[in-house]
């Protein structure tokens, strides 16, 4: 498969008063043509930071103190701010978390919906109010022509986040980032804005890079998946591999963690402690401190990655070929069922949620 | 990979034990309230902790000055009067040489003055040192914006909490009120002050205590609107935490590093307000001296000596500066927003 | 927003109201006489003389006399410049001080604004520095002190500008600088702030992310929503422009009012202290209120439907 | 079944913001419901949808525009003595959302665990307030040793379990928890979740929870209610609601929930439900028991229907 | 002389005209300029000597000095019509009638019934003033005024035309096109508040012929550094300097000092602070101001020691033509206003002890000027040598200065007394008993008679009516009833082309008719 980016051994750390804030610790992962990929992780795990990075977006106290983002051909990390610049908004774009807080409150949304239009393609005016008027009927704004002399407090927050996707779609960008696009969102218009992006996807054959911590969207959205955990990519594989046949036992933990409207457990599975303190992170394996399944050697070195088939690998000791055998938790052990019977019936086949209820393995 | 496992210890992949495993809810880092972390915010802005330091000098100085003035600030010799800066034997710019009436004379021996004795800043008009009335007058000029913010912050801030409390048509009525007494001219009340007491560093605080606390009293309420909604009050409250206490306990605090900001605001204000007034002929009264009578005496004569201007702009603009600064340094470090 | 603005004009008429109220009780308490040569008159023409300025009727039908007085323009006359009405003196005078006032302002805002925004830019290097110590230089340092130092050198020395005196425009020169030096160094401290606060939020992230340079960035979006709330500024500042040109007035031999409100004081001339107080609070509350109407307008997202906006 | 005590009961409850102004907002809208000794009531529904609201009209923190709450069987707003307000301050308590938002940042954690115990003089001496203090950070898993620290040193899920010590510090009988996990990692949910129900087990608690997490709220709750701008549209037991949502909103919301199921989520169709078209026509519109324990916002037109629909799947349970 | 194209003097004065009604004036500068755009029946020389101006000359009073008869000469109001004796009879009435409220009724006292018109209990008509024609003016006295020749130059005193002053109404003289001129000059550009203003040359002058300045340019300058710079800049040709400024100019060669009749003084509220009835604590006091060095050092404007109370060049004796001041030089007057720190303690000790005082702690209160600010502060370290003398200064604004005064609400102030007109009496008057101004309340028998009898009793014997004074100055020096300081004088930079200023200590200060720039 084509990569259309390739991140490679990407580091940053933050210059603070207490000492260097190592926000991302050696990332690396690539972005096929066409796809959506998923990084997930929980607050603080360096998600913002890295796509960030990609744009060429860092804070002033932000240091990159290693690696390549290579796309079409340049290193994004070597490029001056006036290179970021045309690729910014044109090739790559990207939508932000809080649609309250990402549109210029004092101009009127058809001219910040068009603005990378007349900044990239030095289109006429009126070619730009068309394209502007077409994209933000294609997210569904409604009345478009109009609306566009509104200011962005005049529309609800749905149809903000959709003007927000509208501005990154508008020069049809290769690369779109999407960083937590509907944490700030109701789960009824959280599902509408998914299904745009699903669909504006297909029409104009981008790829995603998708932001969340909700693992409910990152089943439904993703292609691949990317875990992350205190500044590094834990475990990275296809959806179906991270959400039936997890390795890493934090992602075990993360998907155990969240009860589905069937769980009927007495109690939840829940990760103990808190995530280390970035500016000092622990030697060995970060997750170490909180992981029931630690070894020894977790507190001593770092886990490489350990491959599991050509798409899915994850880092941790539990895979080296000398490590004890360990029965995952309940849940994990059922969704590991469930995928050896998709393998064998083929993925395409609907999965009945009334099948599911009725799963005995969810009432422990 | 196939390194790494030679180097492995022999128990490398045994569990770890849960007494081995690292206590979790553990907090590494000294425990710092609030303020330790703001101060510690402050002592990496350079020039606020510098201003900091010049500040406290100043007012060791100016304090001090009660109990070791060079010379007693109000003693005059009219035969010494405006006599330039000099020092020891005399070098550049304190030479003791002043250029009066188009000559380059020495003035010192012009006027007599005994071998010996100098003036580091000169005389002023009654021949006064220079250098005591400054010190003197910056005490002066301290105290009024002292006693101002005393007040400042006892009217201000009061005021502006219950407004932003209490809201609704108690806050209408205490904002028309503000509105009205922020369109009167300060000067005007200056002016009665003066009147009704005596003219002096009294009635001036008096001044500036009566129209200095109205921007205190806006952020404050502003402040507090906003925080009285905050989920921490709303638990106060559910508590059954009392309206008194809560205003103590947790608006208070927290209110605390706005009020400290806009205190370093006022203290020059104040100040500034001093100047102004003694420009216009109504500050202090005479013998005693603030900066801003002083800038006034001195910015007559300018152009034939022009220290008696330069030294007590210099120093008020250094005590400006230095609030200024302060207070922007502590505007950054009471923001938990800000990083590094 | 007519019934906004109506609403705001009752609440100013009020204010207005209680402003002439309070000033005049307590004008009458101030001791001393308006009269210079009091001794030398007799007892029946200080009778004539209290009956010309109505001073020998109870107090409270002094106010309401001059509360209708004033309604009708009407602010008595000066004792000060004897038979000249005090609504003819602050109209002769106030045109210098509105002049130069708004020159100031003009002047004092434009760089304030620049100078803030190159601090904000290039935050923390030398540009942000010296444009810091400069904003703060000129709120340190008296007004009074720089008309001399502007009249010394720019004028006396250098002969660049008339020394003083009421003449032309060019004579406004210094005087405007002179004056300009404060709102030039609130307005660049403040929009410093604003704008570093303006240049960290998610839209200027998500304006770089479309391709905007820095340039772009700063004209077409952080610019105008720093100066939002620096619009609010504009009050204080009128404030302290009305003040700060009695000094550079008397400096400069301008015939202004601030001047001639200080020479009021001096004089114990009531009529012209209630007066021109009276201006300046009109001039005030207009400013305020012109200011709130300019923030619904620059501010889309401000209604001027009845809700305060005042923060 | 088993006559079960009601601990609070709301009727009619509207709280209306801004009375009279233009921008007057019906933030709650003739809302009754009741709540059982002991069980967790979840209240879902959007935000705005006016949750919050009803949370502290119950608390007391705002006087309702009309209605009744009567807790324990008592009317709060006739609490005239102080003292019976403080027992009910002691007796109902509640858990906000933002963990960031709901701790004085100028207090030190043992103070704001102990104000309530101060508050209702709950403490013998020092020692006896340290010790409370000390066994409530270890009931909900902290040390000892953070009580000196300051909120800002904790992340958001220590700070919500500080949030709920306070709360159990003056030992209530019922706790409002407003949106307790919303702002939460997912991966720390599952802390605080599991102490709440803890806590209830242990304590007799008695909850209302406050969501809009419905997966969260179904696996918590005994009943939930649905709420939307500031009228509930449906209240039913926890797996009633979600197996067989009579309401086209409930239905909706659910259907909007995304799973951490790859499969699932390739085939989730969602519904869409639109207010003014459903609650366009100018029919009279009330909650109604549809069948026992299930009621439903309905009008005359539309109960059979919803009847019949409820009670298939009762018999199907039944079988 | 030869004379500058140019002819344009540009004028510094310190503050704005406020009124050029001269029924209503009350400062020396309105009076400069109404001298300088109006004429009355006299001018006076720089030797103080009245010369006929629309009198055809000066003429010697009738009937025991109860009459005067003036002959007018012919000559116009700017507007054209003809300056009559009824313009003088109308001017002098509307000045005393008691609803003009002129500040300046009380100079026509001795006049017939003018007192009595200001006090309203007779009609303006009856005032002592006729025309007999038009050009006949003939003006009856109620007793001999001994300076009625210097007051007929006063612009008091000059003729108003009634139809002007009638047409304006309350506006007249509010701005230079509301009145007539029928001097030298004529005001233009005067809108009544502004800052400048002109005089031009008044075509229709009967004397125009002497006037040379085709215009005077004045400009109010407040402040003195202002002041200076626009001298030297070449803007202005005559400016005043006040005393840094005159100090540093000190040996400028366009140095002109102008003596004033004004002297400053220390009164003691002898009705508050009981103290002060004790004449030893009077004397020390004032022994321990050095004089010479306040006016000096501390002023350094040109002011001089004060001599006594009565300043120097007021009035010249009618025997011999010497000043006043001189004359009254005995030692009392120089022990007076000595300075002598070791006689002062001695003094004092001896008065704290009659009085029985151990310490005294008194306010010092003065103007809120510059000037005066100095010499306060000057005086009360003076004063605190005083072993138990404590001084706390108060600077006030005039007005609220003069009525605490007034009021007795004070302890010591220091006041200022300006002459109206060149003689003693226009001193003298203010400490007699029952005068309101006297602010001490100091009160001596010898002094209230000789007074008395300068202005009754020996009102046409000028020898006689001299020595009175001579006596009354004495009494008040040795009684220290009050302490003479300085008087002040006005420090000049005076472009040395400008010629011919005729300047006077009392009344109009200048006279320009016969100014001239020289090449
Ligand atoms: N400018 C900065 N200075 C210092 N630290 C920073 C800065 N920006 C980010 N960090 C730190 O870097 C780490 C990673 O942050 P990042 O924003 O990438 O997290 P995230 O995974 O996006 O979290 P979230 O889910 O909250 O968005 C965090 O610990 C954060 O505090
Ligand atoms: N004090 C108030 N004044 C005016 N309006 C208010 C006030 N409090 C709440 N509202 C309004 O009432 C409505 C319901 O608000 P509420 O906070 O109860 O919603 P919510 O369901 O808790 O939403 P969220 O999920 O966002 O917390 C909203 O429209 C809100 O704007
Ligand atoms: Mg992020
Ligand atoms: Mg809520």
């Amino acid at each position: 498969m084509e990569n259309i980016l390739e991140v490679k051994d990407l580091t940053v750390n933050f210059g603070t008063f207490a000492g260097d804030v190592q926000a991302v610790r050696g990332v690396s992962f690539d972005l096929h043509k066409g796809e959506t990929l998923a990084i997930v992780g929980e607050t603080g795990s360096g998600k913002s930071v890295t796509t960030k990075a990609i744009m060429g977006l860092l804070d002033s106290n932000a240091k990159v103190a290693s690696g390549t983002i290579m796309f079409e051909g340049q290193d994004l990390l070597k490029a001056s701010a006036h290179e970021m610049a045309t690729v910014n908004g044109n090739s790559i774009a990207e939508i932000i978390q809080d649609p309250m807080t990402s549109l210029d409150p004092t101009m009127t949304i058809g001219k910040q919906v068009s603005e990378p239009l007349r900044i990239h393609k030095s289109m006429s005016k009126e070619k730009a109010i068309a394209r502007t008027k077409e994209v933000l009927e294609l997210v569904g704004i409604q009345n478009a022509a109009a609306r566009m002399k509104d200011y962005p407090h005049q529309f609800s927050g749905g149809q903000r986040q959709r003007i927000v996707i509208a501005m990154a779609l508008v020069n049809y960008p290769k690369i779109l980032i999407a960083d937590e696009p509907t944490t700030a969102l109701d789960v009824t218009i959280q599902a509408q804005i998914l299904n745009l992006m699903t669909e504006l996807q297909q029409k104009i054959d981008t790829s995603i890079i998708f932001i969340t911590h909700d693992l409910g969207v990152v089943a439904g959205m993703a292609d691949r998946v990317a875990v992350m955990y205190a500044g590094k990519i834990i475990e990275v594989g296809t959806v179906d591999e991270i959400f039936y046949d997890p390795k890493h036992p934090y992602t075990w933990g993360l998907i155990n963690s969240m009860p589905t409207l069937d769980t009927k457990a007495d109690r939840l599975y829940a990760i103990p402690g808190t995530p280390p303190d970035l500016l000092d992170p622990p030697k060995g394996d970060a997750f170490a401190p909180r992981n029931a399944y630690a070894l020894k050697i977790d507190t001593q070195q770092a886990p490489p990655f350990f491959p599991v088939t050509a798409t899915h690998a994850a880092a941790t000791w539990l895979l080296h070929p000398a490590a004890p055998t360990v029965t995952p938790p309940p849940e994990i052990v059922r969704r590991q069922a469930i995928y050896q019977q998709m393998i064998a019936k083929g993925f395409d086949q609907p999965n009945n949620p009334a099948v599911k209820l009725n799963t005995p393995a969810t009432d422990q | 990979m196939a390194d790494e496992k030679m180097q492995l210890p022999k128990d490398a992949f045994e569990p770890l034990q849960a007494t081995e495993q690292l206590n979790s809810e553990r907090i590494a880092a000294p425990s710092l309230t609030f303020l330790q972390d703001a101060w510690r915010r402050l002592k990496k802005n350079k020039a606020a902790v510098i201003s900091l330091w010049v500040l406290v000098v100043i007012i060791i100085l100016a304090v001090g000055s009660i109990w070791f003035s060079p010379r007693n600030p109000n003693a005059q010799n009219a035969a010494y009067a405006n006599l330039p800066p000099k020092i020891g034997g005399g070098f550049w710019g304190f030479d003791g040489k002043a250029n009066i009436a188009g000559a380059v004379v020495d003035a010192y021996k012009q006027a007599g003055v005994p071998k010996g004795t100098y003036y580091i800043l000169g005389t002023d008009y009654l021949g006064r040192d220079l250098l005591s009335r400054i010190l003197f007058g910056t005490r002066i000029s301290l105290l009024v914006a002292f006693v101002a913010t005393f007040f400042d912050l006892v009217i201000g801030v009061a005021y502006g909490m219950i407004s932003g409390w209490y809201g609704g048509r108690v806050d209408t009525i205490m904002q028309r009120v503000l509105e009205v007494i922020s369109s009167v001219p300060n000067l005007v009340v200056v002016i009665l002050m003066i009147v009704v007491f005596k003219p002096g560093i009294f009635s001036i605080s008096m001044a500036i205590a009566i129209t200095g606390w109205i921007t205190m009293a806006r952020l404050i309420r502003a402040q507090t609107l906003k925080m009285k909604d905050q989920e921490f009050i709303l638990a106060a409250r559910t508590l059954g935490e009392s309206t008194r206490k809560i205003a103590l306990k947790h608006l208070l605090p927290n209110l605390s590093s706005t009020i400290i900001i806009q205190l370093m605001f006022t203290i020059p204000t104040a100040i500034f307000f001093e100047a102004f007034l003694s420009f216009i002929g109504i500050g202090i009264s005479a013998p005693n001296a603030s900066l801003g009578t002083l800038l006034n005496d001195g910015y007559k004569t300018f152009r034939f000596l022009p220290y008696q201007m330069w030294y007590p702009a210099a120093v008020l603009s250094i005590i400006m500066i230095a609030f200024n600064l302060l207070a922007d340094g502590l505007r950054d470090a009471f923001d938990p927003r800000t990083r590094g | 927003m007519r019934k906004y603005i109506l609403k705001r004009v009752l609440y100013m008429l009020l204010t207005l109201f209680l402003i002439a109220t309070i000033t005049f009780f307590l004008m009458k308490l101030l001791p001393g006489t308006p009269y210079q040569n009091q001794d030398k008159m007799s007892a029946s023409q200080i009778h004539m003389m209290n009956v010309q300025y109505g001073l020998n009727k109870p107090v409270w039908q002094q106010y309401l006399i001059y509360i209708f007085g004033m309604v009708h323009g009407n602010l008595g006359i000066s004792f000060q410049f004897s038979s000249q009405p005090v609504s003819y003196l602050i109209a002769t005078r106030i045109g210098p001080s509105l002049q130069l006032g708004i020159q100031a302002m003009i002047v004092g805002s434009i760089l304030g604004i620049l100078l803030g925004a190159i601090a904000a830019i290039r935050k923390n290097t030398w540009a942000d520095t010296l444009a810091t110590l400069l904003a703060i230089l000129g709120m340190s340092i008296p007004n009074f002190v720089f008309a001399v130092l502007l009249q010394y050198i720019l004028g006396f020395k250098l002969k660049l500008f008339p020394i003083a005196l009421w003449d032309n425009f060019s004579s406004s020169i210094l005087p405007t600088i002179a004056l300009a030096m404060m709102p030039l160094a609130e307005t660049a401290r403040f929009m410093r702030t604003e704008m570093i606060d303006v240049l960290n939020s998610d839209y200027i992230m998500l304006a770089r992310a479309k391709g905007l340079t820095q340039a772009g960035v700063v004209w077409h979006h952080a610019l105008r929503n720093s100066l939002i709330p620096v619009i609010t500024l504009a009050g204080p500042l009128a404030v302290n422009l009305m003040t700060g040109s009695m000094v550079v007035e008397n400096i400069f031999s301008i015939p202004g009012i601030g001047e001639q409100f200080v020479k009021s004081i001096t004089t114990n001339d009531y009529p012209t202290i209630m007066g021109v107080t009276m201006v300046y609070s009109l001039m005030l509350v207009v400013v305020i209120l012109i200011v709130d109407i300019l923030y619904g307008i620059i501010d889309p997202r401000i209604r001027l439907s009845g809700s305060e906006v005042n923060a | 079944m088993v006559e079960r005590k009601k601990i609070l009961q709301i009727k009619n409850l509207k709280q209306y913001f801004n009375v009279g102004k233009p921008d007057e907002v019906k933030a709650v809208d003739d809302v009754s419901f009741d709540i059982y000794e002991g069980e967790t009531f979840g209240l879902v529904g959007e935000s705005g949808s006016g949750k919050t609201t009803v949370g502290r009209s119950v608390i007391h923190l705002y006087n309702p525009t009309a209605g009744e709450i009567l807790f324990n069987g008592r009317n709060i707003r006739q609490l005239k003595s102080a003292k019976e307000q403080l027992e009910f301050r002691r007796e109902m308590q509640m858990i906000f959302q933002d963990p960031y938002a709901s701790l004085n940042p100028r207090m030190k954690v043992k103070d704001i665990i102990a104000e309530g115990i101060d508050i209702h003089h709950l403490a013998k001496n020092d020692q006896d307030r340290d010790a409370q203090v000390a066994h409530l950070l270890e009931v909900v898993g902290l040390n000892a040793d953070h009580s000196t620290r300051y909120p800002y040193e904790f992340s958001g899920g220590q700070r919500q379990r500080i949030g709920i010590a306070r709360a159990l510090a003056v030992q209530p009988r019922f706790i409002i928890a407003d949106e307790p996990i919303s702002a939460l990692d997912v991966s720390i949910q599952a802390q605080v979740v599991n102490l709440l129900q803890d806590l209830q087990a242990e304590h007799n608690l008695t909850y209302l929870f406050i969501a809009h997490d419905l997966s969260m709220v179904k696996y918590i709750s005994d009943r939930i209610g649905v709420i939307h701008y500031g009228r509930l549209m449906e209240i039913a037991t926890a797996d009633e609601i979600y197996a067989n949502p009579l309401h086209p909103y409930t239905e909706s919301l659910l259907s909007a929930v995304p799973v951490p199921d790859p499969q699932y989520e390739r085939n989730r169709q969602p519904i869409f439900y639109d207010a003014a078209a459903h609650e366009g026509d100018e029919q009279v519109r009330q909650l109604v028991e549809v069948v026992p324990g299930h009621f439903v916002r309905t009008s005359e037109a539309e109960l059979p229907n919803y009847r019949q629909k409820a009670e298939a799947y009762r018999a199907t349970l039944v079988k | 002389a030869s004379l500058a194209k140019n002819q344009t003097f540009k004028m510094m004065v310190p503050t704005e005209l406020t009124s050029m009604d001269n029924s209503k004036t009350t400062d020396l500068y309105a009076a400069t300029i109404q001298n300088n755009t109006g004429e009355g029946l006299y001018r006076l020389t720089s030797k103080n000597k009245a010369v006929p101006a629309l009198a055809k000359s000066v003429v010697k009073s009738t009937n025991n000095g109860l009459q005067y008869t003036f002959h007018l000469r012919h000559s116009k109001w700017s507007n054209g019509t003809p300056v009559t004796a009824q313009d003088f009879v109308y001017s002098w009435q509307r000045t005393v009638t008691p609803k003009t409220s002129s500040q300046y009724a009380f100079l026509f006292e001795g006049i017939k019934n003018a007192a009595a018109i200001a006090d309203g209990k007779k009609q303006p008509s009856e005032l002592g003033v006729k025309a007999i024609d038009d050009y006949t003016l003939q003006v009856t006295m109620e007793k001999p005024v001994p300076y009625f020749d210097l007051l007929m130059a006063n612009p008091t005193f000059f003729p108003q035309n009634k139809k002007v002053v009638e047409k304006y109404g309350s506006e007249y003289g509010t701005t230079s096109a509301k009145q007539v001129y029928n001097g030298p000059f004529k005001l233009t550009k005067w809108n009544g508040t502004n800052l400048k203003w002109t005089l031009v040359k008044n075509k229709d002058y009967w004397d125009k012929r002497k006037v040379k300045l085709n215009k005077i340019q004045y400009q109010t300058v407040k402040d003195p550094s202002t002041a200076l710079n626009l001298y030297q800049s070449g803007d202005l040709d005559d400016v005043t300097l006040s005393s840094e400024m005159a100090k540093q100019s000190a040996n400028n060669k366009d140095k002109v000092i102008r003596k004033m009749a004004s002297t400053f003084y220390l009164e003691y509220n002898q009705k508050k602070i009981p103290a002060f009835k004790n004449k030893k604590i009077r004397q020390a006091i004032s022994l321990t101001i050095n004089r010479q060095k306040l006016a000096k050092d501390v002023l350094s404007d040109g002011s001089t020691a004060a001599k006594g109370y009565v300043p120097e060049g007021l009035a010249n004796d009618p025997k011999n033509g010497k000043d006043f001041s001189a004359e009254a030089q005995g030692a009392a007057e120089k022990a007076a206003v000595a300075y002598n720190m070791k006689k002062a303690k001695k003094l004092w000790a001896e008065g704290k002890k009659e009085v029985g005082i151990k310490k005294l702690n008194v306010e010092l209160m003065g103007d809120d000027k510059d000037s005066s600010k100095k010499i306060l502060e000057y005086m009360q370290n003076s004063m605190e040598k005083l072993p138990g003398l404590k001084v706390t200064n108060q600077n006030l604004p005039f007005k609220t200065r003069l009525s605490r005064s007034v009021d007795g609400k004070f302890d010591m102030v220091m006041t200022a007394w300006n002459g109206d007109f060149g003689d003693p009496i226009t001193f003298m008057d203010l400490l007699t008993s029952t005068n309101s101004y006297n602010n001490g309340k100091w009160r001596n028998a010898s002094y209230d008679k000789n007074v008395s009898a300068s202005k009754n009793a020996n009102a046409a014997n000028p020898d006689a009516r001299w020595q009175n004074l001579l006596d009354a100055e004495n009494t008040l020096m040795t009684e220290q009833g009050v302490a003479p300081v300085y008087q002040q004088n006005e420090f000049h930079l005076v472009n040395s082309k400008v010629k011919g200023i005729v300047y006077h200590q009392t009344g109009a200060s200048y006279d320009y008719k016969t100014t001239y720039i020289a090449k």
